[in-house]
């Protein structure tokens, strides 16, 4: 697949605060999924995509074109920032068709399309009220709205599902999908694994302004999966039941919890420990009250990328 | 199919009107822009204390067309126009800055500096209405009983003409202060109340370094009264002349701003 | 007694924000649960005396909200919800600034600064600009601001909202380490359940004003039916069949997880002898008791 | 051997009711203003017209060494209260004095409106007194070092200068005139700045406004004293009541032939109402329906 968006060695720092350091990517069409924790780089590496931003070193080409200051370039790329600020004063409709005429649309065309984007993300009944009185979870939708209105082929989602409730993440979320299948490219970025999860499996792992893993969401599973993990196991015979975990050689490391009845298993191969423990427990006859990986999160695969 | 980008002048200037009429409504419906017209007023008011006061004081033979050119202009020069190209020339910056709302117009297919001359032609326009409404409704209260002859509606003529080329002139100046500078209200009022005053001590063309200069040499009843803020010693240049430097001053100052805003990266996280 | 409130109205204009709410909370960390707008932080803003009351009194640490406000404020702590720092000053300038103002003398102030800073992760930072702070790190100042002058009673108003997973964790290890061992109670507001659950010993419900249940955590969740969240790996048709032979309900939720209803008097084992037969693996196997959102949930009323 | 527990510790310290309790209000302020960019270059710029009065003392005590430059203007060197009157209320000085409370004195409110930090300072034991007092004081500060200090320095140069407690003698109730204006001077526009500073978020529009409100009062009076000639117009403007009270307390001609005390008024009822004002705008918590 033609990669639509390529980055070659970017660098920038604000000040002597480094920002991203050394990212080369290639984005195809589809959604792609920009992880890392907070203050990882995320947004600088959108911002020099959107030429927000001037790369202290490196090159960005978006659509085959160079982006800085390549302001036609816009009319096909649409930016959904990450602030929640707007024209306060402004109504939701004056805002997207304002907006839309500086993709210039003539006036009556604006209006048409900026309802149609409202009722994409269904706030045609607010389109009258101030933006002052919208709860977070409109504006967010607002924002989106934003982006999409002049039906753009590459869409940048500056976490789109930051502090918004459950229910409204999933109508966000399918939105999102909607767009992947017209085939556009999005890229969507966030801190919370699950959200990425649920939209793609192609993965982008930013961590103190470096790329760490690019590619299929279950190859850097897979990849966890080899890498020691900690499982803790409460049950009602644990010293039973490690007696019988010491003999799999898939076991690296046992320790007992500090509450009474828990074990904290450390092993380099899930899918074997995983196997074994159903026959044990109905072996042994034993009550089994919770298993639980503490460390199945992102924050642990990137520890573990790191090589803390 | 997005809109093909004819490269050229054409397509700039249809960006321009286009941020223009964008900041244009989001101007007119703004609390602050409401609150500067209210203040736009105040002229009008005094003109017409000073009409309500006047039977107390028969005594005073100052007739009205004096008190409107010597004191009334003399308000908006020295100070109307200052305040308000001061306070909407430098939010055509750091208005989008602070209130984070920049993202918003960079990201559209139209170049930085229409963006500039754009938003900055939208306020030029409110501004320009603000003060024109308020000198029309004062000069007709202060020239009530002559309003027939229509020999003061050319004085009228020149002096709107005049506010108006000085307020394209200072909010352009003011605009190029607010991309270059942080601090921008208190440079921009040091400036304009400080420089623009200490300068009238000063003998020769030190005069010609002042905008205030060139704007009062256009006004030829402005000799030298009591007002403190006047020119003791005015050497007018010639208005034609002054005219073209107004011009070309306006010229340059929004060609700065626009190559500064295209050039500097604003980083939005104050 | 930490807090005590009997009869508590209050409200804005016309929006009746408090009505008829009784309450006395003593030791231990103490959770404020309810949806927006149910009156937390308009209890919170009482209690600190942002408010005035106009009917029925109430105590804090045996200071009368009316007249003895300054006491209060003295000896408590409080985390507001949003975002508030003071341009220009640096975390140490910032944390020791309002320790003084809380009586605490300039020198005393500056070490107890330090100390409190090192103790909520901040260490590294410390004398960062505060505009240059991330989300997380405003939060853990926040905590340090409110516990600088050691009060005997912290009030969070929302500490987590909006953090990513593990800013989250780090925070209510925070909060749980100053309630549990250094006899500081600790109110904490939310309406995310999970946080209040694993932090808080007694939990408050509010609604539209009233107060809809109150009560140790430990009662409020005593076992009616049994509840598992399973997440296995591999084929799962087979697995579902059998559980449903056996009469449990199986709901799948979005991000991959089975939740298991036995019905009572089944024994949860048969799970694992299921799992065992089909070679399924069981990745993920907690017994959760009613969590809080039903109670939450039936107390509110679903709305 | 005691190992140090980990986690939160108490401190053991007494927290004590002080009555200064505005004061750490009073020095962070004043630290923050001077840590903001361009602030120490504009501070020096206040120092201009007092670096010059003291100048002017020192020709008058070398009258004789000068008078070859400056036969006619010699009365204008005189140093006597008029000196102090002129200094006090010279139209410059009331610039800089603007200048200052518009760079210091427009945030002071209007930025912790903004981050809202006001409920952080009222969930202290923290009266709305004690914060007017120490938010004033950070303005009582800098606006010393332009009034009362050079008032001050005056003086003493003076007697250093010619040698004697002559002039001192002469004019004993001198020191007290110069400590009573400039004390007026700061509360007048403490209550200014910080009310104008606490109508608005935004930094900017605080500045126009201080500025815009003092130099429209003068605008104001002068056009309506050009075309009515009567005095009373004076009350208007906010430095001609300055400088009528300027006048009175050193004892020299009114400059505008009203009764002074009608600007004394002016002044006290312009304190009340900024007063009014800050009581309602500051308060712990925004009601934001």
């Amino acid at each position: 697949m033609t990669s639509v968006i390529e980055t070659h060695k970017l660098c920038k720092w604000y000040g002597d605060v480094l920002g991203l350091n050394d990212v080369s990517l290639k984005i195809e069409s589809g959604i792609t999924g920009l992880l890392g924790p907070n203050g990882a780089g995320k947004s600088t590496l959108l911002k020099l995509i959107t030429g927000q931003l001037k790369p202290n070193i490196g090159t960005i080409m978006v659509a085959g074109e160079k982006v800085r200051n390549n302001y036609s370039l816009f009319s096909k790329i649409g930016f959904c920032p990450e602030q929640d600020s707007f024209y306060e004063e402004m109504t939701g409709l004056q805002f997207i068709s304002g907006l839309l005429r500086l993709n210039h649309y003539p006036f009556p065309e604006a209006q048409i399309r900026a309802k149609k984007a409202l009722e994409i993300v269904e706030l045609v009944d607010e389109e009258d009220r101030v933006l002052r009185s919208y709860s977070r979870g409109m504006r967010q939708r607002l924002k989106f709205a934003q982006a999409v209105a002049h039906d753009p082929e590459i869409i940048i989602l500056d976490e789109p599902l930051n502090g918004i409730d459950p229910l409204a993440k999933r109508k966000l979320i399918r939105l999102i999908k909607d767009y992947r299948d017209k085939g556009k490219t999005i890229i969507v970025s966030s801190h919370v694994l699950p959200e990425i999860e649920a939209m793609t499996r192609r993965v982008i792992l930013i961590h103190q302004g470096k790329i760490f893993a690019q590619g299929d969401i279950h190859y850097i599973r897979d990849l966890i999966d080899s890498h020691p993990h900690i499982i803790s196991v409460k049950c009602s015979d644990p010293r039973g039941l490690a007696e019988k975990l010491i003999k799999e050689e898939c076991i690296l490391k046992i320790n007992f919890g500090s509450s009474k009845g828990s074990l904290l298993i450390e092993t380099n191969n899930r899918d074997r420990f995983f196997g074994v423990i159903p026959f044990l427990v109905v072996e042994n006859d034993m009550e089994v009250y919770e298993i639980t990986s503490p460390d199945d999160n992102l924050q642990a695969v990137f520890d573990y990328l790191i090589g803390k | 199919m997005c809109k093909k980008n004819k490269v050229g002048i054409q397509f700039f200037l249809q960006s321009i009107n286009d941020v223009f009429c964008f900041f244009f409504d989001l101007g007119k419906r703004a609390k602050k822009t409401r609150i500067f017209y209210l203040i736009s007023f105040l002229p009008v008011m005094m003109a017409l204390l000073i009409k309500f006061l006047q039977p107390f004081y028969s005594n005073r033979n100052i007739e009205d067309p004096y008190i409107f050119s010597n004191m009334i202009m003399v308000f908006y020069l020295q100070f109307l126009i200052l305040i308000l190209s001061l306070f909407f020339g430098t939010s055509v910056c750091s208005e989008e800055i602070e209130g984070k709302t920049l993202i918003y117009l960079i990201t559209r297919p139209i170049s930085k500096a229409s963006i500039i001359i754009g938003k900055y032609g939208a306020y030029m326009v409110l501004v320009i209405l603000m003060t024109v409404i308020g000198v029309f409704l004062s000069f007709m209260i202060l020239n009530i009983n002559n309003l027939l002859d229509f020999s003061i509606y050319k004085v009228l003529l020149r002096d709107v003409s005049v506010l108006i080329l000085g307020i394209i002139c200072y909010s352009a100046f003011f605009t190029f202060i607010g991309t270059f500078i942080k601090r921008s209200i208190l440079f921009g009022l040091i400036f304009s109340f400080g420089w623009e005053n200490v300068i009238q001590y000063f003998p020769g063309s030190t005069q010609r370094f002042t905008i205030a200069h060139y704007l009062k040499s256009l006004l030829p009843s402005a000799s030298s009264t009591r007002f403190s803020f006047l020119l003791f010693r005015l050497e007018p240049t010639s208005p034609r002349v002054a005219v073209l430097i107004l011009i070309i001053l306006t010229a340059i100052f929004l060609a700065i701003a626009c190559l500064l805003f295209t050039v500097k990266d604003y980083i939005l996280e104050d | 007694m930490t807090i005590e409130v009997n009869n508590l109205h209050f409200s804005y204009g016309k929006l009746k924000a408090l009505d008829g709410v009784n309450i006395n909370l003593n030791q231990g960390s103490i959770g404020l649960l309810g949806p927006n707008g149910a009156g937390k932080s308009t209890l919170i803003r009482i209690l600190l005396g942002f408010l005035q009351v106009e009917k029925g009194e109430g105590k804090v640490l045996g200071y009368d909200i009316r007249t003895q406000q300054s006491d209060i404020r003295r000896f408590v702590g409080y985390m507001p919800e949003d975002d508030c720092f003071i341009p220009g000053m640096d975390a140490v300038c910032f944390t020791s600034y309002f320790g003084e103002l809380s009586g605490m003398p300039h020198e005393e102030a500056m070490k107890r600064a330090h100390e409190v800073l090192f103790y909520v992760g901040l260490e590294e930072s410390r004398y960062r600009q505060i505009e240059t702070y991330s989300r997380g790190m405003k939060q853990r100042l926040k905590i340090a601001q409110a516990i600088v002058h050691d009060p005997k009673l912290i009030l969070f108003d929302e500490p987590t909202s909006g953090l990513d997973p593990r800013g989250r964790r780090e925070m209510l290890e925070l909060i749980m380490d100053i309630s549990s061992k250094k006899n500081i109670q600790v109110l904490i507001s939310s309406h995310i359940l999970p946080d209040i659950e694993n932090t808080c010993s007694y939990v408050v419900i509010l609604n539209k004003g009233k107060l809809v249940a109150q009560g140790d955590i430990k009662e409020l969740k005593q076992i009616k039916y049994s509840l598992y969240e399973v997440k296995i790996k591999g084929e799962s048709r087979n697995f579902l069949r059998s559980l449903r032979e056996r009469q449990c309900k199986v709901e799948k939720t979005e991000d991959g997880l089975l939740k298991i209803y036995m019905p009572p008097g089944h024994n949860p084992q048969d799970i694992f002898m299921i799992a065992a037969n089909e070679k399924i693996q069981i990745r993920h196997f907690l017994k959760s008791q009613t969590p809080l959102e039903d109670i939450f949930a039936r107390a509110v009323g679903v709305d | 051997m005691t190992i140090r527990e980990r986690g939160y510790a108490h401190w053991d310290g007494e927290l004590e009711e002080s009555k200064f309790s505005w004061w750490p209000i009073a020095t962070y302020g004043v630290k923050l203003t001077f840590k903001k960019k361009f602030f120490k270059s504009f501070f020096f710029f206040t120092f201009i017209p007092a670096l010059a009065y003291l100048g002017g003392i020192y020709v008058s005590e070398r009258l004789e060494d000068f008078h070859f430059m400056i036969e006619e203007s010699a009365p204008f060197i005189q140093v006597n209260p008029a000196y102090f009157k002129s200094y006090f209320t010279n139209d410059f000085l009331l610039f800089i004095i603007v200048m200052i409370i518009i760079f210091a004195g427009a945030g002071l409110i209007s930025d912790d409106i903004k981050y809202n930090a006001l409920q952080l300072y009222f969930s202290r034991p923290l009266k709305k007194k004690d914060y007017f007092i120490g938010k004033a004081s950070v303005i009582f500060f800098f606006m010393a070092l332009i009034t009362l200090i050079p008032g001050l320095i005056f003086l003493l140069t003076k007697i250093i200068f010619s040698g004697s407690f002559k002039f001192v003698l002469s004019y004993p109730w001198l020191p007290f005139s110069t400590l009573g204006y400039s004390l007026i001077l700061i509360v007048f526009f403490s209550f200014y700045s910080l009310s104008i500073s606490s109508l608005s978020k935004n930094r900017r529009y605080v500045a126009v406004m201080i500025f815009g409100i003092y130099f429209f009062s003068d605008i104001f009076f002068q056009i309506f004293y050009g075309i009515f000639k009567n005095q009373y117009f004076s009350l208007l403007s906010i430095k001609a009541n300055l400088k009528q009270i300027g006048a009175f307390i050193f004892g020299q001609k009114l400059p505008y032939s009203i009764p002074w005390f009608y600007s004394f008024l002016f002044i006290i009822a312009f304190c009340t109402f900024g007063g009014l004002v800050l009581k309602r705008r500051v308060k712990g918590v925004v009601i934001v329906k």
